[in-house]
């Protein structure tokens, strides 16, 4: 998405809601620098340039899956949450209580728990989102995790430790967002591949972390 | 009265390459050009320069790749390309037909690598004409880029056209104390036009992460930001060499493009604009048309150069 | 548990110059330093570089000088200056007191213009330091910058090294190939720090008028457009020498500022961005002082270079 | 005045009125390029950072005084010519109607006599600010002027040979806006001087046109 400004690169975002009835989307986003504090300041009525979607998604859900969201990371798990109906657990952590921006309500969708964890306690489990998915790991359907990279790298480590299917939707700073210019790479198993149209989700064990 | 109603005339030839309008997609931004097509046709480009191309495929660097600095960024792509037979299979056949002229941009780590991909092109169909890449690091002088040294210049340019019957354009690096000289080399070595500037070399530091920003600690500064430096070097370069200059650098405005002929370039090209608009091209078409029409103008030669004295 | 309360210290030793904080105003947008002296009191400024004093009046370039860019600007004032004489007899009794320390920054045409400014403010009081700008036309190499060519660098450091006992900085351009060439030159030939970087050469042209925008033709770019570049000379200049790194470039907050240091400067001066904001070194200031409690720094030295592998 | 964007560098504008009682001032502006445009998308209750009133303004008008104002440069002049109720005439002129901006009510003064000219007929008399210029110049007890260089070399030509006292304020491009920088420097009889700082207001006889 573009924030309306000349001489600034469009900013990528995940699908948050869509609702295929009415054609409205929704986006969630966190107030990070420049880009979005514009967006923040956007008044209903104006119109944005956007391009989209973009890219692979997940694929779906089976049964007692297990969603991994880390922060801002949020966005297109509880769009993938409200894909199904079947049993699933969204592990929901950040930092501390002010980065678990997603509304209650948002999350209450039939066959979903939610288990929140904070790194200072201030909301929910006192820990990180490898401290709550070791403790749920064994019967898992399969894990979807987005978040911060050494999140992701420790999710990855406990999922294959336990050989569950693992996919991840990674960020990587974009320029073009169509596949062009390979600006987003992410090392993987397969060489660098493109984020925003190899991508964003990559099944884990294809995503190196140190590279 | 009735005044005499044209059509302002677009096409300028281009070092050999005829071109139906001015505006080129620039080297990297643009990919191999599917992703585009798909998005936006190819509408009225005159041209498109593909991503460079190597003898054998390169990796690229490690991610970070590109940052976003005040009006441009900085890229440090590393050239990631699948090799030039990959290129000749994969994505040629899905570029020739009618539209906008090829460019194929050749990047290499010795002479004897531009060369190669040169010859790999030779004949070709579907290529109208090269683009040679000496901003590229130059192994045998070290790493230094070819393009900083006008006599590694005059070599590589020797040795393409050697190998190539195809018009050719050299791409110089701005990160240069003369860039005239090195103009003038590539010129005498038998270029067919001078395309600049490739990007100028920049960093940015991550101060939460206490650590360059991109992976490969350097990277390009490209965009709005740049404009004035890519500007100066094309006026520097038209006042030395008789060969066509295509003017890159921070374009993306009719505006921008005028300034750039008035300077003394022949065509224009885009790169970093592409990501804020993928339609960039088409407003500068029209941008350019209404200048015409508004100035009388039936072709931008009348214009070539006007500002110099 | 009661934490440890502590008042950071932003002091910094630049090259014998001991500053109260590592924040300058960069020479030529500070001019003398009247003026902002009247409007913010030289205000949390570290240190002040006063504009370019030649040994006799230059009258400067015609107009128009100054022109906004996309983030920058580019200027061509010609170094205008009253000339030695006056600036001893009527600038610098107004500077003296206590209050930032005081740089003077010298230009001249030849190496015998050089050291003659720093013969004429040899002993005088007031004076902390010089910093010599050698952008300037090297007349009898034809008029590039002595600073493009390493050779005719160490030349002029070297006469002025005779004739002055105050500390010194060397302030490069950055329109070089090899900018580490240039600063070792320098402090081999006796600088006691280097400032980089000037302004890069770049032009704009007036499209109604079609004529370049500046009287000079060409200008230099300046502000948060070129911090990039500047920041990656920095790096590749502290790299290469011991003495202590003046980054100036595009600085316009805190976190550009820390950019710098972590690349490896000691100290940082604003130009273009006085423009912007005259009250941006205080700005600056606080924004260092907060990240150094939040981050429990003592000084500024715990993170100099820190960015660096 | 800063238009309240970061990296852009301040821009000039003459006081056009000033009601000392109630400390207001007011400006007028013309839309040229990206800083007016930004300042006419300003809504009331936003705060700008303004720096002045800045550098040497006109003398005192004499009787029978002139003001030649060449489209944007009626801002200064219409102040000038509210500062006195002495006989006086104003000389306003410009392109066509739609750059003559300044409301008849502002220019509706006590002792103001006012004509007006455009290149195109399109208001006031068809011609020049010299063609006004030259049929009053002879009684004139002084001339101000402020407009395009053009204009101004043109009234210069004529006030010398009438041998009639002229003062003009000049544009120029700014940086600093406070006399340190050199950016605004034109060329006088006593070299380079500032804009800013040296002037706006110079007395004509000092400027040159073509230096
Ligand atoms: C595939 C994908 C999906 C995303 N989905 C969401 C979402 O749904 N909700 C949300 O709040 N955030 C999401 N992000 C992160 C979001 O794109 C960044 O937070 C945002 O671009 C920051 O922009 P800014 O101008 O505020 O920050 P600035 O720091 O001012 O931006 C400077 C530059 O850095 C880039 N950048 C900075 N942080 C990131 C980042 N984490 N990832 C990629 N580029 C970055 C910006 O795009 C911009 O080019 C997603 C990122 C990716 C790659
Ligand atoms: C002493 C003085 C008084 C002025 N008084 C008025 C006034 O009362 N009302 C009014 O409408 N205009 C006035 N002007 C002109 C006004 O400053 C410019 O029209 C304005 O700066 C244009 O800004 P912009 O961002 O819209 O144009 P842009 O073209 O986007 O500006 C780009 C740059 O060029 C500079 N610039 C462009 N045109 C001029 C110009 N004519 N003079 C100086 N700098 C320019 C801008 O300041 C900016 O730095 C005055 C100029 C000066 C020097
Ligand atoms: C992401 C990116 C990739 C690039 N890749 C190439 C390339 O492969 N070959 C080349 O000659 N130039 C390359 N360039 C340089 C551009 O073609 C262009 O010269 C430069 O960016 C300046 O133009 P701009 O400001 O319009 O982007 C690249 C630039 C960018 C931003
Ligand atoms: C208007 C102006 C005048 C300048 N005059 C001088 C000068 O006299 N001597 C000098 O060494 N540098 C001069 N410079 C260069 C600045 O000191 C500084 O190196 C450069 O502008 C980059 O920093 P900035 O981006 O913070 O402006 C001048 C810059 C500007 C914008
Ligand atoms: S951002 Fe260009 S390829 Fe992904
Ligand atoms: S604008 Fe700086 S001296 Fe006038």
């Amino acid at each position: 998405m573009s924030p309306g400004q000349s001489n600034m690169l469009p900013r990528p975002f995940s699908v948050y809601r869509a609702d295929t009835l009415s054609g409205e989307i929704s986006l969630l986003i966190e107030i990070k620098g420049k880009g979005t504090a514009l967006l923040a300041e956007t008044t209903p009525g104006v119109s944005l340039k956007l391009l989209g979607p973009l890219g692979r998604g997940f694929p779906d859900l089976p049964p007692r899956s297990l969603l991994v969201a880390g922060g801002a990371g949020i966005a297109p798990l509880a769009f993938l949450a409200a894909s199904t109906a079947a049993p699933r657990t969204l592990l929901y952590c950040a930092r501390s209580s002010e980065f678990l921006v997603c509304p209650d309500t948002d999350l209450d969708l039939p066959g979903l728990s939610v288990m929140e964890a904070t790194d200072d306690g201030s909301r929910g489990v006192k820990g990180t989102a490898a401290d709550l998915l070791s403790n749920r790991i064994e019967k898992a359907g399969a894990v979807f995790a987005c978040g911060p990279r050494p999140m992701l790298a420790a999710v990855k480590e406990i999922c294959s430790r336990a050989k569950i299917e693992t996919w991840f939707s990674l960020e990587e700073r974009m320029a073009c967002g169509i596949g062009a210019c390979v600006g987003c790479a992410v090392a993987t198993t397969g060489g660098y591949r493109r984020v925003c149209r190899d991508g964003p989700v990559f099944p884990a064990e294809e995503v190196i972390f140190d590279g | 009265m009735a005044e005499k109603i044209f059509e302002p005339d677009l096409r300028v030839d281009l070092a050999g390459i005829a071109l139906e309008n001015p505006i080129l997609a620039a080297s990297g931004p643009f990919g191999y050009g599917h992703e585009y097509r798909e998005l936006t046709g190819f509408k009225d480009l005159g041209g498109i320069i593909v991503k460079g191309v190597s003898l054998e495929p390169w990796a690229g660097n490690p991610p970070p790749r590109v940052a976003e600095t005040p009006s441009g960024m900085l890229n440090a792509i590393g050239l990631q390309n699948p090799g030039l037979k990959s290129f000749l299979e994969e994505d040629l056949p899905r570029l020739r037909g009618p539209g906008p002229r090829l460019l194929v941009n050749v990047v290499g780590c010795t002479v004897e690598e531009y060369a190669g991909v040169a010859s790999g092109l030779e004949g070709v169909e579907g290529i109208d004409g090269l683009e040679l890449n000496i901003s590229c690091p130059n192994v045998k002088a070290g790493g230094m880029a070819f393009g900083t040294d006008p006599a590694a210049t005059g070599r590589v340019v020797a040795a393409v056209r050697r190998k190539t019957s195809l018009p050719f354009l050299v791409k110089l690096s701005p990160n240069v104390a003369d860039i005239g000289a090195v103009a003038r080399s590539a010129e005498e070595a038998g270029a067919d036009g001078i395309s600049l500037i490739n990007t100028i070399s920049g960093m940015l530091i991550d101060t939460a992460h206490k650590k360059p920003l991109l992976g490969n600690i350097f990277g390009g500064l490209s965009g709005p930001a740049v404009m004035p430096v890519a500007l100066r070097m094309a006026w520097q370069v038209a006042e030395v060499v008789k060969i066509p200059v295509l003017g890159i650098g921070g374009i993306t405005t009719a505006d921008d493009a005028l300034q750039f002929i008035m300077a003394g370039a022949r065509a224009v090209a885009v790169g970093t604009g592409l990501f804020y608009d993928p339609h960039l091209p088409s407003q500068i078409k029209t941008g350019l048309l209404e200048y015409m029409k508004k100035e009388g103008l039936k072709n931008l030669h009348e214009i070539e150069g006007a500002a110099r004295p």
